[in-house]
């Protein structure tokens, strides 16, 4: 094997002990994530049992256009995620610096169609509280919330991992990995794929609700 | 354990062998070390600190409960008291307390690992747990909190006047120290074993601290983002479970007690675990039924899972729900008992000695079936709706949690007390302690019970005086469990300079972590170890011989 | 000195769950037993030094766990059964209740009785009758927790939970919040007392009242303006109320509804929650209009709506 | 996973899927399918889930272990929904049937007259 830029770390034996190892944890730590947003989810599905009515009428003020083009935008930066893991795999460093800088790209544009997004729904009276836009049950407001945390916290996961992967472009810049050492890649890999997963499920969840009644 | 480990035998006294304590002695080394055992360490002195600020807390409490009339301190000033015990002690001291401590230091040792298996994300769970744990101090010094630790809305979320977002986001950041423990732990004890420990060849300690890692990686998460809504609601006054917009408070309970009755078993587990392995131990004996111990563990952490409702039975939650989860709260009691008998059953035809570890062992299994068996009167629905919110609980889950949690902690701490310092503490002032801790325990709780079921509520600062006389017990016998607390600190701290030297294997006890030095080196062991057979491979017959006590005892015994 | 061990038993939900106790401390001194003595004899017999018989001896293991682990799940089911038992008498009330009002509030609780009768922090209620409480709180969660007759039951916002008893002891009994509801928690008390019915009557018609709960809540019915929609108006269609409570009502989604005191309750602050069949979300909200008394009040007069007789007119109701 | 292109063809063509099934559940959203509406549009999302895991997370290609790992926190989510969900639909008082007190014969015959004429 050739001699990897960064060297087995003393707790280990062998190089494929500490990747299994790394990824087994990051594995771990999305299951973690799962939890995390499912606190959200269970809400959610509490109040959406609770309220069908409201939620729906609250639902249709979601912009569904932004909310198709940035499903769009994440599915493809999923691929090209996974081709610069595949790049990565194959010791193609500009490839992979390439495909990095692309699903860093979309990551922004996915934050940039959000902030439009948001921005509309505040002009639009949307923010809970007070000044909601009236003409909506009481109820609508917890959907509004939750729309506002679960894409809120979501947001923050996007922009987690687009700062992961512009490190990870920067090293891949510097030659950092190889085919025999691309571990930090993948397991950023899986974090933004698992990001782009939580987005599939928010997307009917929030922008999907009785459309046809609309 | 059978094992064939070359570094221990030869050990060369000529000049003394670097260990783990002596690599670097600088500040610096200490709060930028990856060693595990340091790291260990460093949890066992922030500890310390919650510990104590919780502890001042509960002895205040138990001093304005002398009499019935609130007349000590005012109502406010009692409400924050509690929740700053109940905040820290489960937080700050129980959820870290055998995992991230004891827990740190040996499961690498027990596997045979160089360390665990991402050192740097290990400190990095240390200073995350100390951030959380500053924000919580923040809170308790500039004005305290007064939810209660169960931070029920609406109350928590519109009602209160204190500082409940530092709180809750000094527990939310610790929850994520948790995590990376749990989440080190598990990798940890999946890749990291030492060549021939497979599964079953594992001591029961890491059966638990595995089950317990499973809890804190998959529960903790929606704590965090539980105390998250709650705070967000409070900061922007609308939120998921505002009433008056349809939301649901009882909502916010089950989200909490997802979390918060599998961190009950965080907060048993390992403490059954150092159990195991204290038992074996000291009866010289193989544990009785391993397989089951070992299952029970893993049993326990996923029907824990399943029973969160039974703390909400009269909370306004459905009858038929309530049902459900009296029955899965039982079924989770199986476990435990098959835990409790098969510790009675290792003792049989033992060689029994009564060093300070056993005492807390069998402490720990006198006081967890109490506890466990107050649990079924709690898991019966229909007293629940008597006992719950009254002192009948606060007395059941502190006969687990201190009873249990803590009591397998000190055991722990006196049993591995040689491996971390090199020095032995003094045996006869640890077995008096232990004594006293048991005497000073019952008294405290056990009236605690009665008053419970006289109908005494929680977190009442006066009280009707019928209730005193119970009162009046339970608070004296906290004093005497404070000396309990306070005689091993002491003892602890002068052991680390007057002790005396511990050997590698002070109890001739088989686990792999008595195989090296006593204080191990940097990486544990000087080759690796290998396993050839299970773990507890005592003899009850062999016992007269290489034992660690004195000359004159040995001579009297034979 | 004298050391209590049980509360007064005041109701025979009392006595059903002093039996449990009893019982339950019965397995558990059992149990105790069948753990501690062997331990005491083990630590006795086998302390080291103490010549014993150490030889190993080959145990079925296997039977053995299994006859441990199938003993308590059947001794547990038994537990389980029996716990379910006690409460589902406590938890469901008998049709025949007589039902009083109480609200929780920071920190005090306030009762209303059905004939219009009010008092805070105590509750006076007749011997040998079935009350059924309805509890409603105006801030936080309470729990209205009476010991003497073993039942306790949480007061959530938002919503309407019940509780029943049926006093069998004259006296002056406990009553204490038992959830943290903020600084007075502990304050948070009072008392029940249970009179002889005749006494109950009489205690019912001192002082002043303002009519029963009922009139009251036809005043707030008028005063709000209820009565402009949901009587024969021909603007707006709202369904009548009369007759409504108690029954099965179809709803838009195609389910149906019980109306209890809880529907009329969300109908009220929640209106777009469930519509009545045939009907559309024209009501407003009142969340914010009114208190959880006048709620109280509101839902007894919707309750004593008779049902409509063809010629549908409150008046004649009346 | 042998020849240097296959996996990017394979990559490329579960995004076209990816993408497919994007269009058809906003599609399908605009068509009212009564309760089958959140059925198709979970079930999409789920299959999405899956191409994106078992594909793009390489999980088709892991060992056992990591199967476990990954349906861990699956299977605990579906725990709590599934124990919360125990008390909230058992709570209340709607039921999918019931019998309508109107058509019971016991009131007012003419109930219909009463609904609003829409």
């Amino acid at each position: 094997m050739n001699n990897p830029p960064t060297a087995l770390q003393d707790q280990f034996v062998e190089m494929p002990q500490q990747k299994e190892a790394a990824t087994l944890g990051m594995w771990t730590f999305l299951a973690t994530e799962v939890l995390f947003f499912g606190a959200m989810f269970m809400s959610y599905i509490t109040y959406r049992t609770a309220y069908p009515r409201a939620f729906a009428l609250a639902s249709h003020h979601t912009i569904l256009l932004f909310g198709t083009i940035n499903t769009a935008i994440l599915l493809t930066s999923s691929l090209t995620m996974a081709l610069a893991v595949q790049a990565a795999k194959e010791s193609n460093s500009r490839w992979l610096f390439r495909f990095l800088v692309a699903t860093v790209l979309f990551g922004v544009a996915f934050l940039g169609v959000k902030g439009l997004e948001y921005h509309q729904d505040i002009a639009d009276h949307l923010w809970p509280g007070p000044h909601f836009k009236s003409g909506l049950p009481p109820e609508a407001q917890i959907f509004w919330v939750l729309y506002w945390i679960m894409t809120g916290v979501h947001a923050l996961h996007v922009t987690v991992g687009i700062v992961l992967l512009s490190i990870m472009a920067l090293m891949a810049r510097r030659q950092k990995f190889s085919g025999a050492y691309y571990t930090p890649v993948e397991n950023s890999g899986l974090y933004w794929h698992f990001v782009d997963v939580i987005w599939i499920f928010l997307y009917p969840l929030l922008y999907l609700i009785h459309r046809y009644a609309a | 354990m059978n094992t064939t480990v070359e570094s221990s035998e030869i050990f060369v006294p000529a000049r003394e062998p670097k260990t783990y304590l002596t690599e670097g002695r600088t500040l610096k080394s200490w709060l930028l070390t990856t060693d595990h055992k340091r790291i260990g360490l460093l949890y066992l002195y922030s500890l310390l600190v919650y510990f104590t600020i919780a502890a001042i807390a509960a002895a205040l409490m138990r001093l304005e409960l002398i009499t019935p009339a609130g007349d000590m301190v005012t109502s406010e000033t009692y409400n924050k008291l509690f929740t700053i015990h109940g905040t820290l002690m489960v937080w700050f001291f129980l959820i870290p307390s055998i995992p991230a401590v004891l827990g740190n230091f040996v499961i690498p040792m027990m596997i045979g690992a160089r360390d665990v298996a991402f050192p740097r994300l290990n400190l990095l769970s240390w200073y995350i747990f100390n951030i959380g744990g500053s924000l919580a101090l923040y809170s308790v010094l500039f004005g305290g909190v007064d939810t209660g630790w169960t931070f029920y809305t609406p109350y928590s979320s519109t009602y209160a006047n204190s500082h409940v977002i530092a709180m809750a986001a000094g527990i939310f950041i610790a929850g994520f120290g948790t995590i990376l423990t749990g989440l080190n732990f598990i990798i940890t004890i999946h890749k990291l074993r030492a060549p021939g420990m497979t599964w079953f060849r594992m001591p029961l300690f890491l059966w638990s601290m595995y089950s317990t890692s499973v809890i804190m990686v998959l529960a903790t998460p929606v704590l965090a983002m539980t105390l998250a809504l709650m705070s967000i609601e409070r900061i922007w006054g609308v939120g998921v479970f505002d009433p008056k917009l349809g939301g649901d408070p009882v909502l916010f309970q089950h989200l909490f007690w997802f979390y918060s009755h599998p961190a009950v078993y965080i907060m048993i587990l390992p403490g059954m675990g150092v159990v195991s392995e204290l038992i074996t131990c000291f009866s010289r004996k193989q544990i009785f039924g391993y397989h089951f111990v070992a299952f029970a563990s893993v049993a326990i952490a996923v029907l824990g899972f399943l029973v969160w409702g039974h703390h909400m039975f009269v909370a306004g939650e459905s009858i038929y729900a309530g049902i459900v989860f009296s029955f899965l709260s039982y079924m989770v009691s199986v476990p435990s008992a098959i835990k409790v008998f098969n510790w009675t059953m290792t003792l049989y035809r033992g060689s029994i000695s009564f060093e300070t570890p056993m005492l807390y062992a069998l402490g720990f299994i006198g006081l967890f079936t109490v506890g466990g068996l107050t649990g079924l009167f709690l898991a019966a629905v229909g007293l629940d709706v008597h006992v719950t919110d009254t002192y009948f609980v606060v007395a059941h889950f502190h006969y687990i949690m201190v009873g249990g949690m803590v009591t397998a902690f000190m055991g722990g701490l006196h049993y591995w007390w040689p491996k971390i310092t090199g020095r032995m503490y003094p045996e006869k002032l640890g077995q008096l302690a232990a004594l006293i801790m048991y005497i000073g325990f019952n008294l405290t709780f056990f009236p605690q019970f009665i008053l419970g079921y006289l109908g005494m509520p929680r977190r009442y600062h006066a009280y009707a005086p019928e209730f005193q006389i119970y009162n009046v017990m339970s608070s004296a016998g906290a004093s005497i469990l404070g000396v309990g607390y306070l005689l091993p600190l002491i003892y602890f701290i002068w052991s680390l300079k007057h002790g005396k030297k511990a050997p590698a294997n002070p109890w001739n006890a088989t686990g792999l972590e008595w195989q090296t030095t006593s204080p191990p080196p940097k990486h544990n062991f000087k080759e690796t170890p290998v396993v050839t057979g299970p773990p507890y491979q005592y003899s009850a017959e062999e016992t007269e011989i290489a034992l660690h006590k004195p000359a004159k005892e040995q001579r009297a015994a034979s | 000195m004298n050391f209590p061990l049980f509360p007064d038993e005041a109701s025979a939900a009392a006595r059903q769950t002093d039996y449990l106790y009893c019982a339950l401390i019965g397995v558990s001194l059992v149990t105790m037993a069948v753990v501690f003595v062997p331990i005491v004899i083990f630590l006795f017999k086998y302390r080291r030094g103490k010549k014993a018989d150490r030889s190993p001896v080959h145990l079925p293991e296997m039977k053995i766990e299994i006859t441990w682990t199938i003993i308590p799940m059947i001794i547990f089911t038994g537990l389980f059964a029996w716990g379910t038992e006690v409460f589902w008498n406590v938890e469901r009330p008998p049709a025949n209740a007589m039902e009083i009002d109480v609200v929780g509030k920071q920190w005090m609780w306030k009762i209303q009785h059905p004939e219009g009768k009010r008092e805070i922090d105590e509750l006076h209620v007749p011997l040998g009758r079935t009350v059924k409480l309805l509890l409603a709180s105006q801030d936080v969660i309470h729990s209205f927790f009476l010991p003497e007759f073993r039942i306790k039951q949480d007061v959530v916002p938002g919503r309407y939970t019940t509780l029943w008893f049926k006093a069998n002891k004259l006296g002056t009994f406990h009553l204490f919040c038992s959830e943290y509801c903020g600084t007075h928690h502990s304050a948070m008390i009072g008392h029940v007392i249970v009179m002889k019915p005749a006494a109950y009557e009489a205690w019912l018609t001192q002082g002043e009242t303002s009519g029963t709960l009922a009139q009251s809540g036809e005043r707030l019915y008028r005063e709000l303006g209820c009565s402009g929609c949901h009587e024969n108006s021909t603007i707006v269609h709202a369904p009548p109320l009369g007759g409504i409570f108690g029954k099965s009502v179809p709803l838009q989604t195609g389910q149906f509804v019980t109306v209890d005191e809880g529907y009329i309750r969300d109908s009220i602050l929640l209106p777009a929650k469930d519509i009545a069949a045939g009907y559309t979300n024209d009501m407003p909200s009142f969340q914010g209009r009114v208190n959880e008394e006048q709620l109280q009040q509101l839902v007894a007069y919707i309750k004593s709506l008779p049902a409509p007789v063809p010629n549908n007119s409150i008046q004649e109701a009346k | 996973m042998k020849t240097a292109n296959a996996p990017k063809k394979m990559y490329i063509r579960i995004w076209i899927a990816l993408l497919a099934l994007l269009a058809l559940t906003w599609g399908l959203s605009e068509v009212d399918l009564g309760p089958f509406n959140n059925v198709a549009a979970l079930g999409i999302s789920a299959a999405k889930t899956l191409l994106v895991v078992l594909f793009f997370m390489h999980v088709r290609y892991e060992p056992k272990l990591t199967w476990i790992f990954v349906s861990a926190g699956l299977i605990w989510l579906l725990i709590m929904v599934d124990l919360t969900m125990s008390d909230y639909v058992t709570r209340g008082n709607v039921r999918p049937t019931g019998q309508s007190w109107r058509h019971t014969g016991q009131i007012d015959p003419a109930t219909p007259a009463t609904r609003s004429p829409d």
